[in-house]
């Protein structure tokens, strides 16, 4: 079928109408610190490692978190990571700032799983530590600030696309590496959404491009031209597939008969939608992102987030809620669109 | 022209020129003149400095001091090219070819012919190469082929024809026809004497007696980087030249046989290998040693190469002291107690990047171990009798084989080979490029193998060694053994007769 | 090869057999590319599109003129393991002056310069120093791609003036990426064959004492091919930059793995002093097919890169076979 | 002579690994503390581990490409082993770390059988082995391993992490196989020229066979640790481990040319590189300035080797 990968996690489709998810109440599960220093209101130095830095996505989440650490004015904060997606070197850099003796770490897993044994030494090491993005197990870190829940972010992209293609259109989907688990994830819970909800939307396939540019606008290309007339829409899953994508459309004039959707950045799609090759572009917004998880991660250093709370102050975005016991919601996914992507810069 | 600069004097001087390499003199203070129109051949055992010499001349080296003179103006050769521009062209010793390019661009490269556009001209220079090969008797050899496939000898004639197109006015010749069989020979040595009539002047290395008395107009000897004369060739004798190159007398009569042939060590019955050899059916007694004469191409190397289990045999059958035996590869062949020491010592014979030791080590490296580890005391040991018992003149065991003088180098192998204390040894071309003194040494040392019982078998394109040391001969043509030799009826009319013709008379084997 | 054809037979072996003996990788490349295109092609009639076909090659042209730099540099007997990052540094610069307002000339040219420059460099530490190019150029890999994302924190470059955009182009419907490795392909083959440099690589990748005994100076012609591969990089990374609207400043995953695969498969002797920049683009081409008609025939793009190396390996074993019957 | 010549290059690198130390610890007191050490051991393993076998390799003149995706392949098949096909994990190690071993194998009989060079046979199975660790787990992970499994990656035997004491024995197997053995000597002939190794009776293809199997053998043994170590499976695994192998054992002096080379100067090319990304990272530098200076080092090590070896004449 076109869709086999994923890790075998159970799905949760949301409901076709815009009946919102359940939240199941659970008890607190992250991790604890052992023997945290008292940091309240003292100057905190806090490194942040990404899953990669040098792409779009992580340097607005970076902005955040620098924008968050300039407001708060008593954290000394830095973005520090591998040059690739890469589960080894990022573990290698976490471990090297435990042992420089950060008071907090902010992570994006790359692997939810491989992150966890470095991320408990760091807890063992009495520091803070908090997750955005992509999240680890939940007892190797404290708390995790999650930009949307995989189903909803399923259901987003599933309905904008059905919206563009209609109820019986034929779709294929750009993504970077089957391995990557946010987009394994994304995808599982749209095949089960699409299954329940649009059941007669036709997947065609899945191809694979990396974090790469040029391999994705090649392989948008290629499906393109394999499909012909029955194509009707791709689905970019990366910041990166996704403009690529669009590119493809564009330079093979199919704008307006082969529809984009997906994740991407403002920056990087406001030349499609603004010639209207693109309709929608689905995306939290990555600085609120980062800018919630420094924020978090202060609460938790001044103890003011403690387990248990259902929500927490996030300086300028608010109270954000607390789900899964310790996830803290940033918020629905946001649909930029021609009329409201020129306000964003990132 | 040519008129002109013989009364002006030297087309090329050297004087006073000396060279040392990390501190080890290869020359010292040698004067040196070439005049136009002669043949000047050049002296001198193995390590006496000759390569070193030429290659100051062909601007490979830089001499350390002296000066180099071209029509009497002094010159200073910072590379090849230099060389090139004043007219001196080189055959070097280790032949320096481009393996994956073809015969004609070999010959051509660094000055090929250019179209009107200043493009290659690759028609000129084919045409042109089949010219100069057609002048060097060479007609079978495709100019299309890539050098890699060429034999030894006909890499040499390549070298030959590429100093021809330069048009030289002075020809280096470092041992040309080390790699030659005698009829090859004859046709070189008549091409020297038409670049002598033509004004050309020839500087001519050859450890090979007869050539230099055929051909020099003048001969200049050097021993240990020293000169120590250069006279007209009428004014010296055979003799004289060996006493001067080795500072001493030398017997240079092949060392007559002492014992008997024994029981049989090595048979083939009908061993082919694809169509290379066909039939080789041949028996090699213990204290013998059976010449294996043959042209360039005859497959005689393949012959050994089947025997020591490089290209095993695909058909036909292989005993030792009569057993049937599978050689397969030549650690077989080794541990059968064959040893082969192969005819190119630079890519099959040695490491020249390793030490002596290192080198004469290799082929007994599991001999030369305490439990699993290497013995250096051993190796060490082997080396130093190696260095020894050939007369190896080196620093010591520890010294880079590269930086040898061709015909040491050579000896090294033969350390190498004879440290596995072979019942059967195979030599390839065993005195190429080896010196009067070190070649008669050789030469001995066989017979003293063979007296104590070793089986050999000599490959030789000298066809006075492959008659003088040989017990029998046997002749190869195209693959086959066409003719078979007792001492007594091996003269070189007969010999020669069997070489050259391909339906010659096939006496029983 | 006009000027070949007009040898007369006598001189040497016939035009066909020489012909078959010089090319023969190019000829099997070749004749995997009409392959998967017959069956792709019959299996799905729309590979063989005019748009489909366009694609392939254009995605990949820039893939193609890299790895005719790098066939003339594998062929000195060097290689270039840091020529992805270099693409990469290209690519941004090239970007960053277009935005920054230059004339696009510029923009075109002063990477180029750069390109060559940096591997001009390089091919000095590898010829007058006498460090093996592996090694310099894997402390280029390092130095090229850590330095790129420290100079712009892999911010993306949007936005470039539509002139800029050269590779997106088109002549008669043909997008001018096409042109360029066409062009540029026979252009370097003239050169290999028909120039005195192109046949000092030769030499030199064949023999570097020889080729100094036969009066070439090998240290310049090695600073000379780097140099020559740094202008090949250049014009690949202005083609990768202007592909897309966007560039996204960081090194391209693996990209040097491709170029030099593209090469080897292309039938260059990774030991030096032989090999066709003809075939190395045909390389090119044919992963380019390789990577559409998987898609096309559905093989589960689990299984892509499996087929990839099993592709490679039957080239490289056909090739040596092939060799061996020959000899 | 040939050990004293080699001698130079492992000079100059412990005299650069010395300073750098030195710099280091000047630079961040986190440094040179016996737990940040032994904790550098434990995550520079995998690549010393696969570096020991590559040594080996370029040695004999080759190169292995395939090294980080037979650690993908194996990390992949062990997980396959245990979860799907339900072998106990000791079982599965084996089995995966025998298969590891198959690969590096066929690695060897591609290049012996065929004669393929050993750059284009391995980049054919750097892409075919990824391949198969991608098809076989269809992407999905392996995770949920026992607890007592992690004691490979994460444990410790008396204070010092379990896979430095397997690092330190295959060192001082590796280097006494390299430099005192008869197949040490066989590897040197073979890189410096092998057809007079052939011509020599040395089994020139049965000696590679077995460095290119060894080779598939120790990545295969990295790939359990590594998984161990980080208590999942995934097939992407060792990506760009190649590199970073071949990094250290060129740091360490090895002629890619073949026929040079020695196992401390693989070791001291690894301390070197791990001590400065580690050094580096405590006293503020970020990533991408780390590997910069690690490509300068590199360059720079190299160049003095040739720069003194240039002196020395010849
Ligand atoms: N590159 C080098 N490095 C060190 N020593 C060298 C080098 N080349 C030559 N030698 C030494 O210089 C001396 C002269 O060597 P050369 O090759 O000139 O001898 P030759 O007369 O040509 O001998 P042969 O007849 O054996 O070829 C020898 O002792 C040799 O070891
Ligand atoms: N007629 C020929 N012309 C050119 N090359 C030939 C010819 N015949 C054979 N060869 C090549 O010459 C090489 C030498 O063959 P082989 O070594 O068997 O001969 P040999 O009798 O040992 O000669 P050599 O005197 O070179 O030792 C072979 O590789 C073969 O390809
Ligand atoms: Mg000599
Ligand atoms: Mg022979």
């Amino acid at each position: 079928s076109a869709w086999t990968g994923g890790d075998d996690l159970p799905t949760n489709p949301l409901a076709c109408d815009a009946t919102p998810g359940a939240a199941v109440a659970k008890p607190y599960d992250g991790g604890v610190p052992t023997n945290p220093p008292d940091r309240k209101g003292k100057k905190i130095t806090v490194v942040d490692i990404p899953k990669l830095i040098g792409i779009g996505y992580f340097n607005a989440t970076s902005k955040g978190i620098s924008d968050a650490a300039a407001e708060l004015g008593n954290v000394d904060a830095k973005t520090d990571g591998p040059t690739k997606a890469n589960i080894d070197e990022q573990i290698t850099f976490i471990d090297n700032y435990i042992t420089s003796g950060v008071d907090g770490i902010l992570f994006a897993a790359n692997d939810p799983v491989a992150i966890a044994p470095v991320l408990k030494k760091a807890l063992e090491k009495g520091i803070n530590v908090v997750g955005y993005d992509a999240n680890s197990t939940p007892d190797a870190r404290q708390w995790f600030v999650n930009q949307a829940e995989f189903n909803g972010i399923a259901k987003s992209l599933v309905d904008n696309l059905a919206a563009e293609i209609g109820e019986e259109g034929a779709f294929a989907i750009v993504t970077s590496t089957f391995t990557t688990p946010n987009q394994a994830r994304w995808i599982a819970e749209m095949a089960a959404y699409a299954a329940k909800c649009h059941p007669k939307m036709k997947w065609l396939e899945t191809v694979e491009a990396q974090e790469d540019n040029n391999l994705s606008f090649n392989q948008a290309t290629t499906l393109i031209n394999k499909y012909g007339d029955e194509l009707k829409g791709i689905l970019g899953m990366t910041s990166v597939a996704t403009p690529a994508s669009a590119e493809a459309v564009t330079q093979l004039n199919k704008c307006g008969t082969i529809a984009v959707v997906g994740l991407a950045t403002p920056n990087a799609m406001k030349p499609y939608v603004e010639k209207g090759c693109v309709k929608s572009v689905v995306l939290w917004n990555p600085v609120d992102l980062g800018y919630a998880a420094m924020q978090v991660l202060r609460s938790v250093a001044d103890g003011t987030l403690q387990p248990g709370a259902t929500t927490v102050k996030a300086g300028k975005l608010g109270d954000l809620q607390v789900i899964n016991g310790s996830e803290i919601l940033l918020g629905a996914p946001f649909v930029f669109n021609k009329d409201n992507i020129g306000q964003f810069d990132f | 022209m040519g008129e002109d600069l013989r009364m002006t004097g030297p087309a090329v001087e050297l004087r006073g020129v000396s060279k040392a390499f990390a501190g080890i003199r290869a020359l010292t203070d040698v004067s040196f003149d070439v005049r136009p129109g002669e043949v000047h051949a050049l002296l001198g055992e193995n390590g006496a400095g000759k390569s070193t010499l030429i290659k100051i001349m062909a601007g490979l080296h830089q001499p350390d001091t002296g000066e180099i003179l071209v029509n009497g103006t002094a010159r200073r050769f910072a590379s090849p090219r230099d060389a090139h521009a004043a007219g001196i062209a080189t055959v070097h010793q280790e032949l320096l070819l481009f393996p994956e390019l073809t015969v004609a661009e070999n010959i051509f490269l660094g000055r090929a012919p250019k179209t009107s556009l200043g493009t290659l001209d690759w028609t000129a220079m084919r045409r042109r190469a089949r010219e100069l090969l057609d002048i060097l008797d060479c007609r079978e050899l495709d100019i299309d082929m890539k050098v890699a496939s060429l034999s030894v000898a006909n890499r040499q004639r390549i070298e030959i024809a590429r100093a021809l197109a330069q048009d030289a006015r002075v020809v280096i010749m470092d041992e040309p026809t080390a790699a030659l069989a005698e009829a090859d020979v004859q046709r070189l040595m008549d091409i020297v004497r038409k670049l002598r009539a033509s004004g050309v002047s020839i500087v001519y290395v050859s450890h090979r007696m007869p050539e230099i008395f055929a051909l020099a107009d003048r001969v200049t000897v050097l021993r240990d980087g020293n000169l120590i004369g250069t006279m007209d060739i009428a004014a010296v004798d055979e003799s004289r030249l060996v006493a001067m190159m080795v500072g001493r007398a030398v017997d240079k009569l092949y060392p007559a046989r002492q014992g008997q042939s024994g029981a049989t060590a090595l048979e083939l019955r009908n061993v082919s290998y694809r169509t290379v050899i066909r039939d080789i059916s041949f028996d090699l007694r213990h204290g013998e040693i059976l010449g294996l004469a043959g042209l360039v191409g005859s497959g005689r190397t393949e012959t050994a190469l089947t025997i020591f289990g490089i290209t095993p045999a695909t058909a036909g059958e292989i005993l030792i002291d009569g057993k049937p035996v599978a050689i397969t590869s030549p650690e077989a062949a080794r541990d059968l107690g064959i040893a082969y020491v192969p005819e190119d010592r630079g890519s099959q014979g040695l490491i020249r990047a390793q030490t002596i030791a290192d080198n004469v080590a290799l082929a007994n490296l599991r001999r030369l171990t305490r439990g699993f580890l290497m013995d250096a005391g051993k190796v060490l040991a082997e080396a130093k009798k190696a260095i020894e018992k050939f007369g190896i003149r080196a620093r010591g065991p520890e010294q880079i084989v590269r930086q040898l003088s061709g015909g040491n180098q050579q000896k090294v192998v033969l350390g190498k080979w004879l440290a596995t204390n072979p019942r059967i040894l195979i030599m390839d071309e065993p005195t190429r490029g080896i010196d009067v003194g070190a070649k008669a040494e050789i030469h001995l040392l066989m017979r003293k193998l063979a007296a104590e019982g070793m089986a050999i078998l000599m490959i030789s394109s000298e066809l006075p060694e492959v008659l003088g040391m040989s017990d029998r001969v046997l002749v190869m043509n195209s693959g086959r053994i066409v003719a078979a030799f007792d001492k007594a009826a091996a003269t070189p009319e007969a010999v020669g007769a069997a070489m050259t013709h391909s339906a010659a008379s096939r006496s029983a084997a | 090869m006009t000027a070949s054809t007009a040898a007369a037979a006598p001189i040497g072996r016939s035009n066909l057999q020489r012909f078959v003996g010089g090319y023969g990788q190019e000829i099997v490349v070749l004749l995997s590319i009409v392959a998967l295109f017959v069956v792709v092609g019959a299996i799905n009639p729309r590979f063989l599109s005019d748009t489909n076909i366009n694609s392939i090659f254009a995605g990949n042209a820039y893939i193609a003129v890299a790895a005719i730099g790098m066939t003339m540099l594998i062929i000195s007997g060097h290689i270039d393991v840091s020529v992805g990052s270099l693409i990469g540094v290209i690519a941004t610069i090239a970007g960053t002056l277009a935005v920054s307002g230059y004339p696009i000339w510029v923009a075109w040219l002063v990477p180029i310069l750069f390109g060559i420059a940096v591997n001009a460099g390089v091919g000095a530490l590898v010829a007058y120093m006498r460090i093996p190019s592996i090694v310099v150029t894997l402390g280029m890999l390092s130095i090229l791609k850590g330095g790129l994302i420290s100079a712009t924190g892999g911010e993306w470059i949007t936005d470039m003036p539509p002139g800029f955009m050269i590779a997106q182009m088109r002549l008669f419907g043909i997008p001018s990426a096409v042109y360029f490795m066409v062009i540029l392909t026979i252009l370097a083959a003239l050169f290999m064959r028909y120039t005195a440099f192109g046949r000092a690589i030769y030499a030199v990748g064949g023999n570097m004492e020889a080729a100094r005994a036969a009066g070439l100076n090998p240290e310049r012609t090695v600073v000379g091919v780097f140099a020559l591969h740094g202008l090949f990089a250049g014009i690949a990374g202005i083609l990768f930059a202007t592909q897309l609207q966007v560039i996204q400043s960081t090194v391209p995953p693996n990209l040097e793995l491709t170029v030099i695969t593209a090469s080897v498969i292309g039938g260059v002797s990774i030991l030096g002093g032989t090999g066709t920049v003809i075939g190395s683009t045909l390389a090119a081409i044919l992963f380019a097919c390789i990577g559409s008609a998987l898609i096309f025939l559905n093989v589960s793009a689990y299984w892509l890169r499996a087929v990839l190396g099993l592709m490679i390996l039957a080239t490289v074993l056909a090739d040596m076979i092939r060799r061996r019957r020959v000899l | 002579m040939t050990a004293r010549l080699l001698f130079r290059h492992e000079t100059i690198l412990a005299i650069l690994t010395v300073i750098a130390l030195f710099v280091l610890s000047m630079l961040s007191d986190k440094f040179f503390t016996v737990d940040n050490l032994l904790n550098q051991g434990r995550l520079m393993s995998e690549v010393g581990l696969v570096a020991l076998a590559m040594t080996f390799v370029i040695v004999t003149g080759g190169i292995d490409l395939s090294v980080g995706s037979i650690l993908g392949l194996t990390a992949i098949l062990f997980g396959i082993f245990w979860q799907s096909l339900g072998l106990p994990i000791p079982l599965a190690m084996a089995a995966a770390i025998a298969s590891g071993t198959f690969a590096g194998f066929v690695n060897g009989l591609i290049i012996t059988r065929f004669s393929v060079p050993p750059l284009i046979a391995t980049l054919a199975t750097l892409a075919l082995y990824r391949g198969l660790a991608e098809g076989i787990s269809q992407a999905r992970s392996v995770r949920g391993y026992p607890e007592w499994f992690f004691f490979f990656g994460q444990g410790e035997v008396l204070g010092v992490p379990f896979q430095l004491w397997i690092l330190g024995i295959c060192t001082v197997i590796a280097a006494v196989i390299l430099a005192y053995t008869p197949f040490g000597r066989a590897t040197y002939a073979i890189g410096a020229n092998e057809t007079a190794a052939r011509f020599s009776g040395i089994r020139v293809d049965a000696v590679k066979l077995w460095i290119y199997t060894a080779a598939g053998f120790m990545s295969a043994l990295a790939a359990v640790i590594f998984v161990s170590r980080v208590t999942t499976t995934r097939s992407d695994m060792g990506t760009g481990l190649e590199l970073d192998v071949i990094t250290g054992v060129v740091l360490g002096g090895t002629s890619i040319f073949g026929g040079k080379g020695t196992i401390l100067g693989t070791a001291l090319g690894l301390i070197l590189i791990q001590a400065l990304k580690n050094g580096l990272a405590l006293s503020g530098v970020k990533g991408d300035g780390t590997i910069v200076v690690i490509g300068v080092v590199l360059i720079a090590a190299i160049l003095i080797g040739a720069i003194f070896d240039r002196n020395r004449g010849g």
